[in-house]
Formats: C-alpha cells, sequence, structure tokens
C-alpha cells in the first residue's frame, strides 16, 4: 500500500516536471512543424538565469515567498529574449526549408549556446536550493513529501489548464488550433501566419526556460544539463503525439508513473524505461497516442 | 566531360582539405632540431567543456597551471625547487578531454605526434584512460593518468609508458567500508545509489564486496542505479525512506550528489540514515552548510582537508587558494601529486645531463616512492606504474562560527590496508576476503 | 472470350455510409468505357476499389479472370492495370524524360528480391520505352523541362503517359481533362485516345463532359448514389431518362440557360 | 563515357590517397583513417536523406559493428581485419533488416526518433552489461592482415589502406545503386509516394532496402573506426554520436558520393583544429560551421563543385 501510494506520487512529480520540460516543445512543433533542439538551451539557461536570481535575490532581503515568483519571471524573461533573438534573427531564414533541415539548424544552435553558457556563467557550478529548502516539508505517514514537489505538481496543472483554456477559448488560441490544423487555409482566411510564429516560438522558448527554472532548486545548475533534458522531452512527446498538449500531459504521466514503478520495483530496468515505452507506443502508433496518421489524399 | 571535370574538382577538394592540415606539420619540423635550451612540452588532457569540467576538469587543469608555474619558478619546497623539470622549463598544452574514445585517442595522437609532447597528463574518464592506454604504448608515449579510477588498466595488461600515481578506485569503497563499520559496529542493513554507469556499478560493487568481508551479517537492502544526471530523483528518495536502512552508499559525484542531496533534505533522508559519499570531498566547498552534518566523506585518497599535514600541502593548498580564491579539491591534489612524481622521475633520469627520453624516464618512474601534498606515493602496483596511498575518511560538519566546512573524526587507513596486494586483482582480492591486508 | 474486366456485386462502405453497392461490370477488352455521374455518386470509389487503393467491403473483381480482390496497388499495376489522377501525380523536381524513364523502368526492372537494385534505371530498354511515350503523347518539345514547370495540360499528358509507359493492358483515367480549359480538352483527348488505340489499351475514363464522353466512349456506365444506374453505349446512357433527369440533365439545362 | 570519367577521377584519387600514406606524419594517417570510416556511415545517410529521411540513430549500425569486432577478437581470438570488417557489416546489415520491418513504415521526423529509439536502447544494453566494461568499454585486439602482424606505423599504414579499400567498393557499389531503379527513386519517392505506389513497385520495399544498405555501410564504418581507435564503449551508440554523423551529412551534401569522403575528413580536421585552437569554444566553431553551411550551403560541400562547374560552364 505505502509502494502503491509512493509510486503514485513520485510518478506524479517526476510527470510534473516532464510535462513542464516537454510543453514547450510539444507546442513549437505543433505549430510550427519544428522539432526544436534549442529548447535543451531554453532550459539550461532558465535554469542558470533561475540560479542567478536565486543569487541576486537572498543578497537581499526579501519575502521568501516572492523569491520564487522573481526566479520564474526572471528565468523566463531570459527564455523570451533568446526566443525572439532566435526566431526573428535565425529561423525565419530558414522558414520553408525541410523539416530535417531545421532540426539541423536548431542542434547549430544548441552547439553554440552550449559554450555561450560557458562563456557568461563559467564552467563553476550554481545552487539555487534556496526556494526548496525554504518550502519545508510534510509527513504523510511514513512518507516525507516535499512542498517544493507539491508545488512544482500545481504548477505543471496550471500550465495544462492554462494551455487547454487559452486554445479553447481566447482569440489567439483558436488562431493557433487553425494553424497548427491547416496552415495553408490559415493563411488563406487572412491569419498572419508570421506573428503567430513568433508568438508561439516566444511562449515555446519562455516554457523551456520555466521548465529549467522549477528545476533549479532541486539540481545543481552546472554544463551540459540542456542536453539531458533534450532527448527526455522528445521521448515524452514522441509518446504523446508530436505537437498535442494533451499527448505532452498523458505522455508524462505514462513515462513518470513507469519510472517511478520501476525505481520502487525492480530498479535494474529504470535505464531503459522512457526508450522502452517510446519504442512500445511508437510501434503500435507510429505517430503517438494523440495523433493520428494523416489519410493520405489522392 | 563535364564529369571529367568533376573528378578533377573532387580531387582538388580531397587535396585542399589534406592541405588544410600541413601547416601544422611543417611547424613541426621546424621545431625538430630543437635546441638544448627548448622547453619540456606537456599535454594536460581534462574536461575543459560538459558536465566533468566543473568538478575535475577545470580543478585539475587549474591545480597543472599552478603547479607548472611554480616548479618553472623553481618556487616549489625542496626536492621540488630545481627550475622546470632538471633545470628546463616546462611548458602546457591544455586539450579538452570531451568527445568520443575516438576523438580522445585522436586528440592524444596529435599530442604525441603533431604537437610532439614529452609526456602527457591526464584523463578523467576510466573509459577514455583504457582508449589511451593501448595507443601510449603503440607510440611509446610517456602518458600519465591523473584521476580516472578503474583497475583495469594495469590488470588487463602490463604497460609500459603508462603510469598512474592516484591510487585506483578500489580504495575509495573499501575505505568507505572499513570507516562504515569502524564507526557503525551495530550495521544491519546498508542501501546504495550510484550512477548506471561503470563508475557507479565498480564502486558499488567493490563497496558491498568489502561489506560482506567486514560485516557479513549486514544485508544490502535499496540497490538503486538512476541513469547518469537523471536530475530528479524524487522516486529514489522515497525508495530510500521506505528502507530501515541505517547508511547510503553513493558515489554520485558533483551535479548529481548536490542535486540528490538538495533533494533528499528537502525530504529529510539524511536524518534516517547516514550518507557516505565517496566523492564528497569535491564538493563540500559548494554545498557548505547544505551537506547535512554527519555525512561520511571521502576525497578518492589524501585529498584537501584529508590531506596529511605537511609542507608540500601547505604550500600547495596555499598558492591554489591565493590564485583561485577556492580551496583545492581532490583533482587538483592529484594533478600536482602526479606531476611532480613525473618531475622526480624525469630528474632521475636526467641525472646524467642530457635529456632523457621516455624509455629513461619511464625506468625512473617505475617503483618510485615520492612526497607530496597528498602525503606518500609507492608505484608498487601493475608492476611499479601503478601507484598507492593511504586514505581517510572522515565525517562532515559545517563550523558555523568560521562558515567553513571540516571533516572530523577522520581515519586513516595504510595504503597496505585499502590496496590489493602487488599480482592480486582488485576484484579477486576483495571477493577472496581482502587477504594480506595491513592495517 | 473473358472479359478483361469482370467486377461482381462490389460494396463498399465507410462506417454507415455506403459509397459503393452493388456494382456489376463486365468489360471486354479494348473497350473504351465512359463513367458518369454526379460527384459523390461513387465513381472515383469504384476506380479506387480496382486499383487496389481501396478494400472492398464485398464483392469480387477480377482482371484477365484472375481474382484481385483486395491486392495492393503495386502488384495490380504489375499484373497490368495501371491509372492516372484527377490531378496529376508527377514528380516535380524531375524532367519530362526522367518522369517517363522511371515509369518505364520500374516496369521494366528484372524480378526478384534484389530487381529493383540490379537494373539500371536508364536501361536502354527503358529510356527507348521512354522515348517513345514521349513522341506518343506529343510531348517531346518538354522532354527536358523539369515537371513543376509544366503547363496543365502537359501535366495531365505526362501523368497518362506514365501510365501507359508501364505498358498495361486495362487503364483507368480519372477525370482526364479536370483542370483543363474547354477549348483545349478535345485536343488533349485526341491524343490521349489515339495514343491508347495504338498501344491497344482497354480504358475506363472518367468524366464529366457529355460531349467528351458521347464522342470518345464505345460503351458508358452512369452511377448515382454508389451504384449502376445505366449502362449501354453512349446513346443508349445518355439517352436514358433517368440519367436525363439525375446527371446529365441538370449540367443540359444549366448548359441551356448559358 | 560519364561515369567512366568519374570513374577513372574517383581511382585517381583513391591511388593518390593510398600511395601518399608513407609521405604523412602517422598522427594525419590515423586521423584521415577514422574520418573515412565514418565517411561510410555518412555514405549510409546519405542513401537515406536522398529520400528525404533522417535517421538519429545510425550510431546503433555504427555500434554493432564496432562491437561485433571487439567481441569476436575478445571471445575467439580472430583478428583478420578484412574478415572482422566484413563481419561487422553483416551483423548490423541483420539488425538493420530486420527492424527495417518496423522503421519502412516511418517517414520524417518519426523516422528519426523511433531510430533514435532503438540506438538508445542499445546503449542502455550495454551500459547494463558489467561484464563487457559498461560505459569504459574495452580494448579490441590488434588487428592482423592475412596472417601478416603490423605494428606502429605500419598497423596505422594497413589499415589507412584496409579503410580506402572499403570505402571505394562501398563508393562504386552505392554509385550504381543510385543508378539502378531503387536508387533513382530516391527523389519520386521524396515528391509522390503514391504515384510511385502506381508504377507498380513497394515503397516500403525500397526504403527497407536502403535502411539495410545504410545499415551494412554504418556496421563496416563502425568495424573499421574500432580496429582503428583500438577501443569500444557503448557511447558508439549514444544519440550524439547519430548526431555527429548528421552533421556530416548536412556538411557533405547528398550530390556526390565522394562528399561523403570529403565532407567527412573536412570535419574531422575541423574539430581537431577547433580543439586544438580554442579548446573551450570548439562546439561553438561546430554549430557555427554547421549553421553557415546550412544557410550559404545549403547543398553542402558537394555543391560547391557543382557552382564551380557551372561557373566554368558560363566562360567561353
Amino acid at each position: 500500500m505505502l509502494t502503491a501510494s509512493a509510486i503514485l506520487t513520485d510518478g506524479l512529480v517526476y510527470a510534473a516536471y516532464l510535462f513542464i520540460v516537454a510543453v514547450g516543445l510539444t507546442l513549437i512543433f505543433g505549430v510550427m512543424k519544428i522539432l526544436n533542439v534549442t529548447h535543451g538551451s531554453f532550459y539550461a539557461f532558465g535554469a542558470y538565469g533561475a540560479a542567478t536570481a536565486v543569487g541576486i535575490y537572498t543578497n537581499g532581503d526579501w519575502p521568501a515567498a516572492l523569491g520564487f515568483l522573481f526566479m520564474l519571471g526572471f528565468a523566463m524573461a531570459i527564455g523570451l529574449v533568446m526566443g525572439i533573438i532566435l526566431e526573428r534573427g535565425l529561423l525565419r531564414l530558414v522558414y520553408g526549408k525541410d523539416e530535417v533541415v531545421i532540426v539541423l539548424v536548431t542542434y547549430a544552435t544548441f552547439l553554440i549556446l552550449e559554450d555561450v553558457i560557458g562563456l557568461v556563467w563559467g564552467t563553476a557550478s550554481y545552487a539555487a536550493y534556496q526556494p526548496m529548502i525554504a518550502a519545508g516539508n510534510i509527513e504523510i505517514g511514513d512518507l516525507v513529501l516535499s512542498n517544493y514537489d507539491i508545488v512544482l505538481v500545481v504548477l505543471a496543472a496550471v500550465v495544462a489548464a492554462l494551455a487547454y483554456w487559452s486554445l479553447k477559448f481566447t482569440r489567439y488560441g483558436r488562431l493557433l488550433t487553425t494553424v497548427i490544423y491547416d496552415r495553408e487555409t490559415a493563411a488563406a482566411f487572412g491569419i498572419n501566419v508570421t506573428l503567430v510564429y513568433t508568438v508561439t516560438f516566444l511562449i515555446g522558448a519562455a516554457l523551456g526556460a520555466l521548465g529549467g527554472a522549477v528545476m533549479a532548486p532541486k539540481i545543481s545548475v552546472t554544463l551540459g544539463i540542456g542536453v539531458e533534458v533534450i532527448v527526455l522531452a522528445f521521448a515524452v512527446v514522441a509518446i504523446g503525439g508530436m505537437g498535442s498538449i494533451e499527448g505532452a500531459l498523458v505522455g508524462a504521466l505514462i513515462v513518470g508513473i513507469c519510472r517511478a514503478a520501476a525505481v520502487h520495483l525492480v530498479p535494474q530496468i529504470e535505464l531503459f524505461v522512457i526508450y522502452g515505452v517510446m519504442a512500445l507506443v511508437l510501434v503500435a502508433r507510429p505517430y503517438g497516442l494523440f495523433v493520428r496518421a494523416q489519410p493520405r489524399k489522392i | 566531360m563535364a564529369h571529367r571535370r568533376t573528378a578533377t574538382l573532387w580531387s582538388l577538394a580531397g587535396l585542399a582539405a589534406v592541405a588544410a592540415m600541413v601547416p601544422a606539420q611543417f611547424e613541426v619540423f621546424a621545431q625538430t632540431p630543437a635546441p638544448a635550451a627548448a622547453p619540456i612540452k606537456l599535454g594536460i588532457v581534462s574536461f575543459l567543456s560538459g558536465p566533468a569540467a566543473s568538478p575535475f576538469g577545470i580543478p585539475g587543469r587549474n591545480g597543472a597551471e599552478i603547479v607548472l608555474e611554480a616548479l618553472n619558478a623553481g618556487t616549489a619546497p625542496a626536492p621540488y625547487n630545481k627550475v622546470g623539470f632538471g633545470g628546463t622549463k616546462v611548458e602546457a598544452k591544455y586539450v579538452d578531454e570531451a568527445g568520443s574514445a575516438a576523438n580522445v585517442v585522436t586528440d592524444f595522437r596529435n599530442l604525441v605526434q603533431r604537437d610532439q609532447v614529452d609526456a602527457v597528463v591526464g584523463y578523467i574518464s576510466s573509459g577514455n584512460c583504457l582508449a589511451v592506454a593501448p595507443v601510449a604504448e603503440e607510440l611509446k608515449a610517456l602518458t600519465v593518468f591523473y584521476d580516472c579510477g578503474t583497475p583495469r588498466i594495469f590488470e588487463e595488461k602490463a604497460r609500459a609508458y603508462v603510469f598512474r600515481a592516484s591510487p585506483h578506485a578500489t580504495m575509495d569503497s573499501v575505505g568507505a567500508a572499513r570507516y562504515l563499520v569502524a564507526k557503525k559496529k551495530n550495521i544491519t542493513s546498508y542501501s546504495g545509489i550510484n550512477q548506471n554507469y561503470a563508475w557507479g556499478q565498480d564502486s558499488w560493487r567493490d563497496f558491498i564486496g568489502a561489506m560482506k568481508v567486514l560485516a557479513p551479517k549486514a544485508e544490502a537492502d535499496k540497490i538503486l542505479f538512476p541513469k547518469l544526471f537523471a536530475g530528479e530523483f524524487g522516486a529514489e528518495v522515497s525508495t530510500l525512506l521506505t528502507s530501515k536502512s541505517q547508511a547510503l552508499h553513493t558515489s554520485f559525484w558533483d551535479g548529481d550528489l548536490e542535486g540528490f542531496i538538495y533533494q533528499e533534505q528537502a525530504r529529510g533522508l539524511d536524518k534516517r540514515m547516514t550518507i557516505i559519499a565517496t566523492t564528497g570531498e569535491s564538493s563540500i566547498w559548494r554545498l557548505r552548510d547544505k551537506m547535512p552534518d554527519g555525512t561520511i566523506i571521502g576525497g578518492r585518497g589524501p585529498h584537501g582537508p584529508l590531506a596529511p599535514d605537511n609542507a608540500f600541502n601547505k604550500w600547495f593548498s596555499k598558492i591554489y587558494t591565493d590564485r583561485y580564491n577556492v580551496p583545492p579539491t581532490y583533482p587538483s591534489y592529484q594533478m600536482a601529486q602526479s606531476l611532480l612524481g613525473l618531475k622526480l622521475a624525469y630528474e632521475k633520469a636526467a641525472a646524467g645531463g642530457a635529456k632523457p627520453n621516455a624509455d629513461q624516464i619511464a625506468a625512473a618512474f617505475k617503483g618510485l616512492t615520492f612526497t607530496g601534498p597528498s602525503g606518500e606515493t609507492k608505484m608498487v602496483l601493475g608492476d611499479g606504474h601503478q601507484g598507492i596511498q593511504e586514505t581517510a575518511y572522515g565525517t562532515y560538519r559545517f563550523n558555523k562560527a568560521k562558515k567553513e566546512p571540516e571533516i572530523v573524526d577522520v581515519m586513516r587507513f595504510p595504503a597496505e590496508c585499502v590496496n590489493p596486494p602487488p599480482g592480486i586483482d582488485a576484484d579477486k582480492w576483495i571477493a577472496d576476503g581482502m587477504k594480506g591486508a595491513k592495517c | 472470350m473473358t472479359p478483361i474486366l469482370d467486377v461482381r456485386d462490389l460494396e463498399k462502405t465507410f462506417g454507415s455510409l455506403v459509397a459503393a453497392r452493388d456494382i456489376n461490370v463486365s468489360v471486354p477488352a479494348h473497350q473504351t468505357v465512359g463513367v458518369i455521374g454526379a460527384n459523390g455518386a461513387g465513381k472515383t470509389t469504384f476506380i479506387n476499389m480496382i486499383t487496389g487503393h481501396l478494400r472492398p467491403t464485398k464483392g469480387s473483381i477480377r482482371f484477365e479472370g484472375r481474382d484481385i480482390t483486395g491486392k495492393p496497388s503495386r502488384e495490380i499495376v504489375r499484373l497490368g492495370i495501371s491509372r492516372s489522377f484527377q490531378v496529376a501525380q508527377i514528380f516535380p523536381t524531375l524532367t519530362v524524360f526522367e518522369n517517363m524513364c522511371i515509369a518505364a523502368a520500374i516496369a521494366r526492372r528484372k524480378s526478384g528480391l534484389l530487381g529493383n537494385i540490379l537494373t539500371p534505371v536508364t536501361s536502354p530498354a527503358a529510356t527507348s520505352e521512354a522515348e517513345a511515350a514521349i513522341d506518343l503523347f506529343q510531348i517531346a518539345r518538354y522532354r527536358d523541362v523539369t515537371a513543376n514547370a509544366l503547363p496543365q495540360g502537359v501535366r495531365k499528358l505526362l501523368d497518362i503517359g506514365m501510365a501507359v509507359a508501364g505498358s498495361p493492358r486495362l487503364l483507368l483515367l480519372d477525370e482526364p481533362t479536370s483542370g483543363i480549359s474547354i477549348e483545349e480538352k478535345f485536343d488533349l483527348m485526341n491524343v490521349v485516345m489515339s495514343a491508347l488505340k495504338s498501344r491497344k489499351i482497354t480504358v475506363l475514363f472518367v468524366e464529366h463532359d457529355m460531349e467528351i464522353v458521347a464522342k470518345f466512349a464505345d460503351r458508358v456506365l452512369a452511377f448515382y448514389d454508389g451504384t449502376v444506374i445505366a449502362d449501354g453505349t453512349a446513346h443508349e446512357t445518355l439517352d436514358n431518362p433517368r440519367v436525363q433527369e439525375l446527371i446529365s440533365g441538370v449540367r443540359l439545362k444549366a448548359a441551356s440557360h448559358a | 563515357m560519364q561515369s567512366r570519367a568519374s570513374l577513372l577521377g574517383g581511382l585517381a584519387l583513391l591511388v593518390a590517397a593510398a600511395l601518399a600514406a608513407p609521405f604523412l606524419p602517422d598522427w594525419m594517417v590515423s586521423l584521415a583513417t577514422i574520418a573515412f570510416a565514418n565517411a561510410l556511415v555518412v555514405l549510409g545517410l546519405v542513401v537515406l536523406w536522398r529520400v528525404g529521411l533522417v535517421s538519429f540513430g545510425q550510431a546503433l549500425y555504427y555500434c554493432i559493428g564496432a562491437y561485433a569486432v571487439a567481441l569476436t577478437g575478445r571471445w575467439t581470438g580472430f583478428t583478420d581485419a578484412l574478415a572482422l570488417v566484413l563481419l561487422g557489416g553483416v551483423g548490423a546489415g541483420i539488425v538493420a533488416a530486420s527492424i527495417g520491418f518496423l522503421l519502412a513504415r516511418y517517414r520524417e521526423i518519426f523516422f528519426a526518433m523511433l531510430s533514435l529509439a532503438l540506438s538508445m536502447i542499445l546503449y542502455g544494453v550495454l551500459v547494463k552489461t558489467e561484464s563487457l566494461g559498461s560505459t569504459d568499454g574495452f580494448s579490441v585486439a590488434t588487428p592482423t592482415f592475412f596472417g601478416y602482424a603490423p605494428h606502429g606505423a605500419q598497423l596505422s599504414h594497413w589499415l589507412y589502406w584496409l579503410t580506402l579499400g572499403v570505402d571505394a567498393i562501398a563508393a562504386l557499389l552505392v554509385g550504381l545503386y543510385f543508378r539502378s531503379v531503387a536508387g533513382a527513386l530516391a527523389a519520386p519517392i521524396r515528391d509522390n509516394e503514391i504515384r510511385v505506389e502506381f508504377l507498380g513497385i513497394s515503397v516500403s520495399g525500397i526504403i527497407h532496402t536502403k535502411v539495410i544498405i545504410a545499415g551494412v555501410l554504418g556496421g563496416l564504418g563502425g568495424a573499421l573506426a574500432a580496429m582503428s581507435i583500438g577501443h569500444v564503449d557503448p557511447n558508439m551508440a549514444y544519440w550524439t554520436t547519430s548526431g555527429g554523423f548528421v552533421f556530416v551529412t548536412v556538411l557533405a551534401g547528398s550530390g556526390y558520393v565522394a562528399a561523403a569522403f570529403v565532407g567527412s575528413l573536412a570535419f574531422e580536421a575541423l574539430r581537431s583544429f577547433a580543439v586544438d585552437v580554442m579548446p573551450q569554444l570548439w562546439q561553438m566553431t561546430l554549430g557555427s560551421v554547421l549553421l553557415l553551411t546550412i544557410l550559404f550551403l545549403p547543398e553542402g560541400l558537394g555543391s560547391l563543385v557543382s557552382r564551380l562547374r557551372q561557373r566554368r560552364a558560363v566562360k567561353p
């Protein structure tokens, strides 16, 4: 019983982390058909930005609760700035090229940004644990949960709800849905697809940075954290269906719970869980759980 | 017709690619007939990018930089006070260890054959050491590994040109087990969390092997192997919270170690079991008061706060701290110790006056005993190519008054107590009950 | 003599939607059959089932006496049935010659597991067939033009030519004149039909223009609501009152208003 | 006539490259050997890229080829280089043939993702295999050549020649393949799969063949690289290794067979140079070169040749 509830809570926490990391990636893919490797850079910059923000904040004499928001805001601002530079300065030049070529453009950018991190923040690692330690923990039976993890789950739920609500009920969301569904028709109806692209990329970049920011207090912010995240986020998105927000949510939940179950029950297979689930899902449903194959047109 | 021209153009392109590499070659030709006063060239290889740069690569590089500077100035304490190596200044070329084995091997060849260095000192990843060792032998290039831990390097094959002054990783796990058993005599259960790659797997295998010998009644409960750089350890912490173990062994390093410590602390795991961090020493200056008091700390040998209180240590930690504003950690000590050993070997070989060749230096290095910032190193394993040292473990405490990390309750284990005797493989030694250990 | 195409009780449903039902048609060799019907009457579904793009829910299709029901299209093509498309399906980045050559080479490749690899694409047999097809469809002056730069009519001819380069015995043309201006339609059909006659290919073509149907078809099938409501010579079918009411009548009225 | 001209050109290049070995410094020969071994993997990616597919998991075959060589040497003591290379190619080919049934159904990014997942599973298995040294890997027995066991510089020359020989045969066969029906269908399949099916040929069958060809080439490359490096480890199957191969493919372009070889050599030289000159910024250097290539040479290095040719053709 204890194990079951531990698996569930651990799975939920891990899923929250995966969802926050993957949602920006899937959004950008859905709208722009770009598999964005720089997502890993957004994550890393978000984490470094958060660490910097925490450093600034803890030197001042401000209330602790606001520190968390300051950290998220600071990181997302970095994400936005990077997003606009990349989208306007670079991606704009390669729209219309082969999907795979654009993946490589983002891969090249990722390589460059890896060294930029070293130039900006140096090679030393950074810590930003204060928000997590300040949040404290609660004991439920034998299990001790970190309040920060609970905040993480709530945050993921809020992001998911916001994404759902804004896609369904706002003007911009409906525009996005149209573009996702059929780009040419959207353009024909006079939707400014270029603007939609820019805004989407900015949101995606900010979400990537948000992922890094919320993780920063839990990890040591160090070189190379972006690489690990890319493949993780790709796997979640591929399982759920590329470009589908609900897919990212379900994919994150599946991977999260499978991984937690593996750690508790059969720790030997933990290494394979993500890729195993991904391969199985792709074999059964080539386009992921929430995306249907496009019917062939004659 | 058009195609013939294409073929010609391709030939030209190929030649151009080769030509692009040639200038470096001419440089080599120009330098070969060098005057006698030409500096000794060392290749220093460590991670300058990626996750291993901050904890190991950069401290190693910095250690090399500061030591070589002091050697060239002749300011090191005796017997290291001759300028450079035997009076000749030493020049270092720093190379990034990052990349595939193919990259590392290529860069090693470039150092030896293109840049014609006199020796290569470096390598953190055991995989890279294993890949480089045969190439070093083939090229007859003097090579000193400074940080990689696997005992396989000299157990798989006898090496003529490869040395490692730092003891191999077996010592770390055996020392951890000895300290744990000494401090917790009634231990009944322990768990382990190690990264799922060679280092983590080997560390745990040695540790559990040593525990079976030293505390046969204690049982291993949770055996966790999260993937390398997993970042998030929520499920692992939960699993461990459900365990009744009194101690937790981990060979995590840097990012994973620090992330794990933050995350377990938020959930109070260290209140339930003592953590034994075999590489903990390299993280204490960043974790500071976030490293739980009572954690058992190792530093892959007698380095940093675990180092002996000798003149070399005082000298080294002072020049390092003055330059980099942070005390040196074990990779810096390992680098310093390796360089000093190499210097002594070089000077011993150069006793005749002429510049010694690789064979002469190797012969001098073999079986050498020398003392440096981390005490005495005896090159006795692997036919005199692998060093052993004493090791030390201690208990962590953050001194709130001085605002400084401290390691108290230090126990020192003689080299022969935690290392296998010559000629016996580490795995086998542990499995057979660590016979012949002199404690 | 066995008919070249024999369709019995053919039916296709998509869930509750019936796209085709009770289709019974037998086509003797060398006949030219026109297929008419309003949009959604089941003409394209019918063609898609014969060429293996759709799998029938019920019924059987026989080609030269052999059951081909539900076989994949590439096998059906290898047996001797080719098709062209409503929107010309050509390879836009290749020239007209390359398009033809590929089509011809595929049909002439060696059999066996490695046949695709062991046959060079520019074998003499393939290139001479490609040249012949280009001449046959009178598009020689576009021989080295990249396909995406071709005018609409030439695209159509190339599309049909590629089908013919595979030496089929039965060819299905899905609206060969769609997207073509009224002035050009007859010229195009003249080129196509004489080419097919010279190769002795049995033809089934879907067409909306009744004048073209009347001029080129030996026999006309009228589709309505998923099934064949009239089958006879061009005159018989076009004069059929139900056909006039349900299919051509609308068009004639519209034409008379104009 | 045309093919004979490029054949002669290729042959001349080959002979020149082979004869150059004794005159080049050893490190350059080793670098070229690894570059030319990797070029085979790139050639396989070119085969796939022509049909619009990119594999982010080509390291799977590379790793299989390498481990086939290393394990055979470790378990049986068999060290004949040529036989081992062929073994690596066949081993990878068998794996490619079996997973090809699955992969041939996928296109675009999904093909890339599934191949990535498969290679990462092999990576995981190897990391878990402690008896093979886990991530540390293990060393490859020194190869022999029909009983002849060269050492030192001789060994690197022989490996270099073997690599050149395998490259030449592979280039020739792939060149022939590009002229076959299956090879020539690459652009048509990319443009319009349905049309290809209606010309009477199985698209997934052709893609399956391409997956196998790329797999065999990957295995050959891995086998040669393993012998040249003298060490194998699971990192050979990691996705960043695949990423490196894709990088070189973009650098080289898919226009010419020879581009894979020149591109691979240029890449190794560039990496070596970057690590040497700016050890802290080599990723940035590589990324910038990749970016500039995509922006200004979208068809890769190969297009430089055709541009030069066009410019010459314009002049009288």
